[in-house]
């Protein structure tokens, strides 16, 4: 397997008023195609890691390497977990923005920015703004705009989480359609076990708040996954492994209110 | 406003002096040396010595006009301009009650013309047809007089010349880069404009024995209290008799003096010409009518149409009784 | 506040109640509603202090040298139209006004992106910029007749530093203080250079831009009404200033008025292009009703 | 039963650009104590209902009512979607906003506002501004808000989507200690019908937007319930009879291209 | 923009790479030489430019009439603060503009808070204050004069209305733009009244009000100085006014010097009270880097 993305021995630590150690020598690699979930307590630094590999903060000790094959353009794109879409643009104008930065005809971004408003149900919001949107539809907006640029690796942070079940479905579905015909790599952060099974590759656990990697699971179902197979024992059986690693690590920061 | 309001019932006694402390507020535009009578005559305690308490404030002009009309100030030291007219055509209980300074023949105060117009030649007075001429007060100030008299003299009308308000600090330099042609220029700004040989004075700011400021009085002392604005202007007569003769700026004591009032150092002032101080108060002849024909010349300024006669203008019981005493 | 009203219900208890009010029963007629009540008040407060003034001035209880009745300074208004005084007066006017408003906001808008985009230009600029604001423009204003002549174009100048630092000023503070999230998302779509400046910046600052540009026009009217007032045979200012000197109250007034009512239109101009440029931001929707 | 919350023929249409229809003929008794969850397609119109009853929003037609035993207190507090904290705040300044409109002594404040920073893992950060915290801590900061009230009804527009499975799970469990506690009455908007079946004793559907009520489900279990539950056949029975429900709304909608 | 930095990997595909900076290494030295070189660049740039004017002064590359040399300038200003002038000048200055800049501010801040939250006063007021804010101030001096008489008063008056006006319409702009769901977030807690002003209201708008302190401090330099050259014998704007009337040029540039000083030192303050007023706002980190 080709590496796509190598972690080093990354630490983060944020500075100011009280500096907090988000990251600790977290080492990790993701090859070519793989499907990556990242799972951990809230506020272990999962932002923290895809932030870095998108290139917006720097790490304060280690390397973040990403390969990218195209020559020029930039590997990756991002569904930020706070959306982070343009109150100025429309819902059309805020997907568009994601080809700013590539050389593309503009007949093919209109295709699609056509395409993935309609697979979000967005269509008939096209000339909406966002203040006029509810919370699912803005994080819709942010999930089209990243898929749209149909990124080498395309990182997500809580991608579905404002999103009714049903819709999470179709999307999870989607996804992983687009991630099997284009073999692109995709890290994922969610805090759903289930979620994470169905779609991941591998699963990598992280530990409370410095963020280390605790565990690196790789998920034995074969690929197309169906949802039915949340039925199977090994399903639960995998669940109740991350379950009971990630209760450890929650209960640990909980006690110390340390979070 | 009512007689004890302004300085209360004093009258004049056998001395000359008030009976009463009396304290005046007057106005000047800025503390300079054509405005140095009353600030040196309070300096060197001539209203005291007649029992006045003059307080001097700096104000502009157009500012403390309504202030003196309204009796909120006494007196103010100015020049006779087209508002001082308007304001007593309007009913305004205004008036001119004495002279001030007048140049002398060597101060390098007047018209001046720039060296860029004249190109080497004499100078004309139909040169200035159709250019900009900087004047501080625009064309409502006194100045306008001996101006509209030398385009006279040459056939020129005023309406032929462009007049722009300008200070006179300000046309030194528009004058040395072209930009106007002729301005009124004031001590010690001449220094300047000749050390460049950029312009050239082709006439002084008035005619002959015109005075350069005028005192102005409104209704306190005009009507609720005359004998302390004969008082006033006699303490005034006297600094000028006393102190102001002759070329006093040539007098290190005095200069000193003078120099501390102003917050001027005593070697700028020393570069400047004394002005002449009259001993016998009187205004020019056809002082009132001929300002009105110089302004008349242009058509919106005088909002009047009857000429005012010279009492209108001018109340003389102040002069009159300060040359006799 | 809260769009609930309370009462009792039936048990006794204490209900809050939500219903649909005017606005949800009939949205098209309380808006008219809304726009005609709005307007009304804007005319009606200037006009009761006018009329209150007019009163003042007949009973004598205002000396009408220094403040003439509204009445006379309207019927000297329609002959300063008529002879067409008041019509070239405000043509010189406007012309410096817009000239030095436009150029010195769009240099001042461009200042305030590069010292905010820059912490280099930033250090080196700021404080200069800063004590450079504060020196007298009228001081200057000689040293412009020195460099540039009588004319235009000292005014036009001087309106456009007016203009130019509060310019700067809302700029760079707009910039300085653009939530990280906007920053971030460009950069994660490699959206660099002018097209992050379109798509991103300029309409994050823009807001605080206008609110800049509205307190820039007040600004630069007074400015080119004050340079008119020392320099000059023409303009609005001079005339203000002119009449006041030949002792005019009422042309005086005129000036004044005309003065004011530039500026509001001017301001008004500023609020349209704000509803036009800006059609997300919440103070769009709150000035319409 | 007391009714507590009585909404009675609701309808709400944003006028604007583009008017939406957001909710049409809504119905709902929310009884005194009751735990009711509300679940739907995304844009539909949940967060609408909630703001409505919480008096932010008028609708456009019927009433909304909500009775009060306190005769001054408004019965209502609420944990918005978007968390709407204070950026001027530090977590502490944020979590004791709640009690400015209510008249209670400091020392009681004091001691809430410990309790839930502790509650909810956020002791250490209670001096930092939300610019420092990570999503999940910020939805825990707009959580701790509005439970640190007590209010008579408890609004709650998925507040626990952010959150990681671990903590989510904590948080269900305090949550209905307190309602068992205190009984209170709750309106819970989540998009997991696991945890709508977990916490409510009714699930309200609703329809694609228009928002219409399209099910009133009575859950069956008792309480004490424990997470063990969700392993009972007729736990997935039940998430299996509104999953079926909700799948026809969103296609619809999806289809339509119109949410 | 972008941490990242790209290069080629082993297999010759493109690798961008994040890695720790200097800020990251060593966060005190970074943030050490980075303060370092903000205060170097701030007075180099100033120095630079005066020792450029030095020299072109002695070779006569300018008019030293007016504008002398710095070093002139200097001189003049030794003496000046010798005798005692620049001081009692400064005094007087600083005053009337300290007591017009913070009583104009309040009134303006207040005026504009009751504009934002009363839809009522905005649409009957606003207008008005619209085309007052461009009526000129120096036009107004007189009325002014007459109204309360010559002194301190007056000044005070046109150093507060010149504020009051960028005080309510930056207030005023700021509360129309507030996000919606902070007044809900009050609203659903039932904070209401003076403590809603406090918790949520003023806090939002609070760095906008210091952008619109920051332009305000400027202008109401400007405005105490023009006001000086007109009326009155004392402060640093009659010093500037007196000393170009006698053509002393290096007299007027210790005044205008003076001025500038001031207007910086304000405006540092202003930047100041702002990082501590306002310490969640981005520009809080931004200016100290
Ligand atoms: N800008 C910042 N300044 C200071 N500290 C920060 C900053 N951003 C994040 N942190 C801290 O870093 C830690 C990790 O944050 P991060 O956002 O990466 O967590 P997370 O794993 O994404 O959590 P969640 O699941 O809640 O989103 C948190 O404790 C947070 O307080
Ligand atoms: N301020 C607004 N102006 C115009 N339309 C709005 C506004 N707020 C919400 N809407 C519309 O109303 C509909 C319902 O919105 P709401 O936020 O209630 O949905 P929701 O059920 O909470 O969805 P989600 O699960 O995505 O949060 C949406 O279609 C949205 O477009
Ligand atoms: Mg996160
Ligand atoms: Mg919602």
């Amino acid at each position: 397997m080709v590496t796509k993305i190598q972690i080093s021995e990354v630490g983060k630590r944020y500075e100011g008023r009280n500096p907090v150690e988000a990251l600790s020598d977290v080492t990790l690699t993701v090859d070519d195609s793989e499907f990556v979930c990242l799972v951990g307590p809230s506020g272990c630094g999962k932002s923290t890691l895809l932030r870095m590999i998108m290139g917006l903060h720097r790490p304060s000790a280690g390397t973040v390497d990403v390969f990218a094959d195209d020559p020029v353009l930039p590997p990756t794109a991002m569904v930020f977990q706070d959306y982070s879409i343009f109150p100025w643009k429309t819902v059309e104008q805020n997907v568009r923005f994601g080809f700013e930065g590539r050389r593309l005809p503009r007949a093919e971004c209109d295709a699609r920015v056509d395409k993935w408003l309609e697979r979000l149900g967005l269509s008939q919001f096209r000339r909406a703004y966002p203040a006029a949107l509810s919370g699912g539809m803005r994080q819709r907006v942010s999930i089209a705009r990243a898929l749209a640029v149909e990124p080498e690796v395309l990182l997500m942070d809580e991608p579905f989480a404002a999103l009714d079940a049903q819709l999470r479905r179709v999307l999870q579905e989607e996804l992983l359609a687009l991630w099997q015909q284009d073999r692109r790599t995709v890290v994922f952060v969610t805090h759903s076990l289930e979620e994470a099974i169905l779609l991941g590759d591998r699963i990598v656990v992280m530990s409370a708040r410095p963020g280390r990697i605790i565990a690196d699971i790789r998920v034995p179902f074969d690929r197309p996954r169906s949802p039915q197979i949340r039925t199977a024992p090994e399903f639960a059986e995998l669940e109740g492994e991350i379950w009971a690693q990630l209760r450890d690590e929650v209960d640990r920061s909980l006690v110390g209110g340390a979070r | 406003g009512s007689p004890e309001a302004s300085g209360g019932g004093a009258t004049i006694g056998d001395d000359g002096k008030l009976t009463e402390r009396t304290e005046l507020t007057i106005a000047i535009p800025g503390k300079q040396l054509p405005i140095l009578a009353p600030i040196m005559a309070k300096a060197w305690k001539k209203f005291d010595e007649r029992n006045l308490d003059v307080t001097i404030e700096t104000l502009a002009s157009d500012e403390a006009f309504p202030l003196l009309a309204t009796g909120k100030l006494d007196g103010i030291w100015t020049g006779p301009s087209v508002g001082l007219f308007n304001a007593v055509a309007g009913g305004a209980d205004v008036r001119m009650v004495s002279p001030g300074n007048y140049l002398s023949e060597e101060s390098g105060g007047g018209i001046w013309v720039s060296s860029a117009l004249l190109n080497g030649r004499e100078f004309e007075p139909s040169m200035l047809r159709g250019k900009k001429f900087a004047s501080s007060q625009g064309n409502t100030g006194t100045s306008m007089v001996a101006f509209s008299q030398l385009l006279e003299s040459g056939g020129v009308g005023v309406d032929e010349v462009e007049i722009v308000t300008m200070s006179a600090s300000d046309a030194v330099p528009a004058l040395e880069n072209g930009s106007i042609s002729g301005a009124i220029v004031q001590e010690p700004l001449d220094v300047a404009l000749e050390k460049n040989n950029s312009a050239v004075r082709v006439s002084p700011q008035f005619p002959d024995g015109w005075n350069n400021t005028t005192l102005l009085f409104g209704p306190s002392l005009l009507r609720d209290n005359p004998d302390a604005g004969k008082v006033f202007v006699a303490a005034l007569r006297s600094t000028f008799v006393d102190k102001l003769q002759g070329d006093y700026l040539a007098d290190p004591e005095r200069v000193a003096d003078i120099a501390e009032q102003l917050e001027q150092p005593v070697e700028t002032l020393q570069q400047s010409t004394s002005d002449l101080y009259p001993t016998e108060l009187s205004f020019p002849d056809e002082y009132v009518a001929t300002h009105e024909q110089v302004w008349r010349q242009w058509p919106d300024l005088l909002t009047y149409d009857e000429p005012l006669t010279t009492e209108q203008v001018i109340d003389t019981q102040f002069m009159d009784w300060a040359n006799e005493h | 506040m809260s769009d609930r009203t309370t009462g009792t219900g039936d048990d006794g208890r204490r209900r809050w109640r939500v219903q649909p009010g005017q606005q949800e029963r009939n949205p098209r007629a309380f808006a008219r509603r809304r726009r005609l009540e709005r307007r009304l008040l804007g005319v009606l407060v200037p006009v009761v202090l006018l009329v209150a003034w007019e009163l003042c001035a007949n009973a004598g209880l205002i000396d009408t040298r220094f403040f003439p009745a509204p009445s006379q300074i309207g019927s000297t208004a329609v002959d300063m139209i008529g002879n067409g005084i008041l019509l070239t007066d405000l043509t010189v006017t406007v012309r410096v006004l817009l000239i030095g408003l436009v150029s010195g906001f769009v240099v001042g808008t461009v200042a305030g992106l590069l010292l905010g985009l820059s912490r280099i230009a930033r250090a080196a600029l700021e404080p200069l910029l800063s004590a450079l604001y504060t020196i007298p423009k009228l001081a200057v204003l000689p040293l412009l007749l020195l460099i540039f002549g009588v004319g235009e174009l000292p005014k036009v100048i001087l309106v456009g530093l007016g203009v130019f630092f509060i310019a700067w000023i809302s700029v760079l503070e707009a910039i300085l203080d653009l939530p990280g999230a906007y920053g971030e998302a460009a950069t994660a779509f490699d959206v660099r250079g002018w097209r992050r400046m379109r798509h991103v910046t300029l309409p994050a600052v823009l807001p605080q831009v206008l609110v800049g540009l509205r307190i820039s026009v007040g600004n630069a009217v007074l400015i080119v009404v004050g340079v008119e007032f020392v320099s000059g045979d023409e303009g609005i200012g001079y005339r203000i200033w002119n009449s006041w000197s030949i002792f005019a109250a009422d042309r005086m007034y005129v000036g004044i008025v005309v003065v004011a009512l530039l500026g509001y239109l001017l301001s008004l101009l500023v609020q349209l292009l704000s509803r036009v440029c800006v059609p997300w931001a919440p103070s769009t929707a709150a000035r319409r009703d």
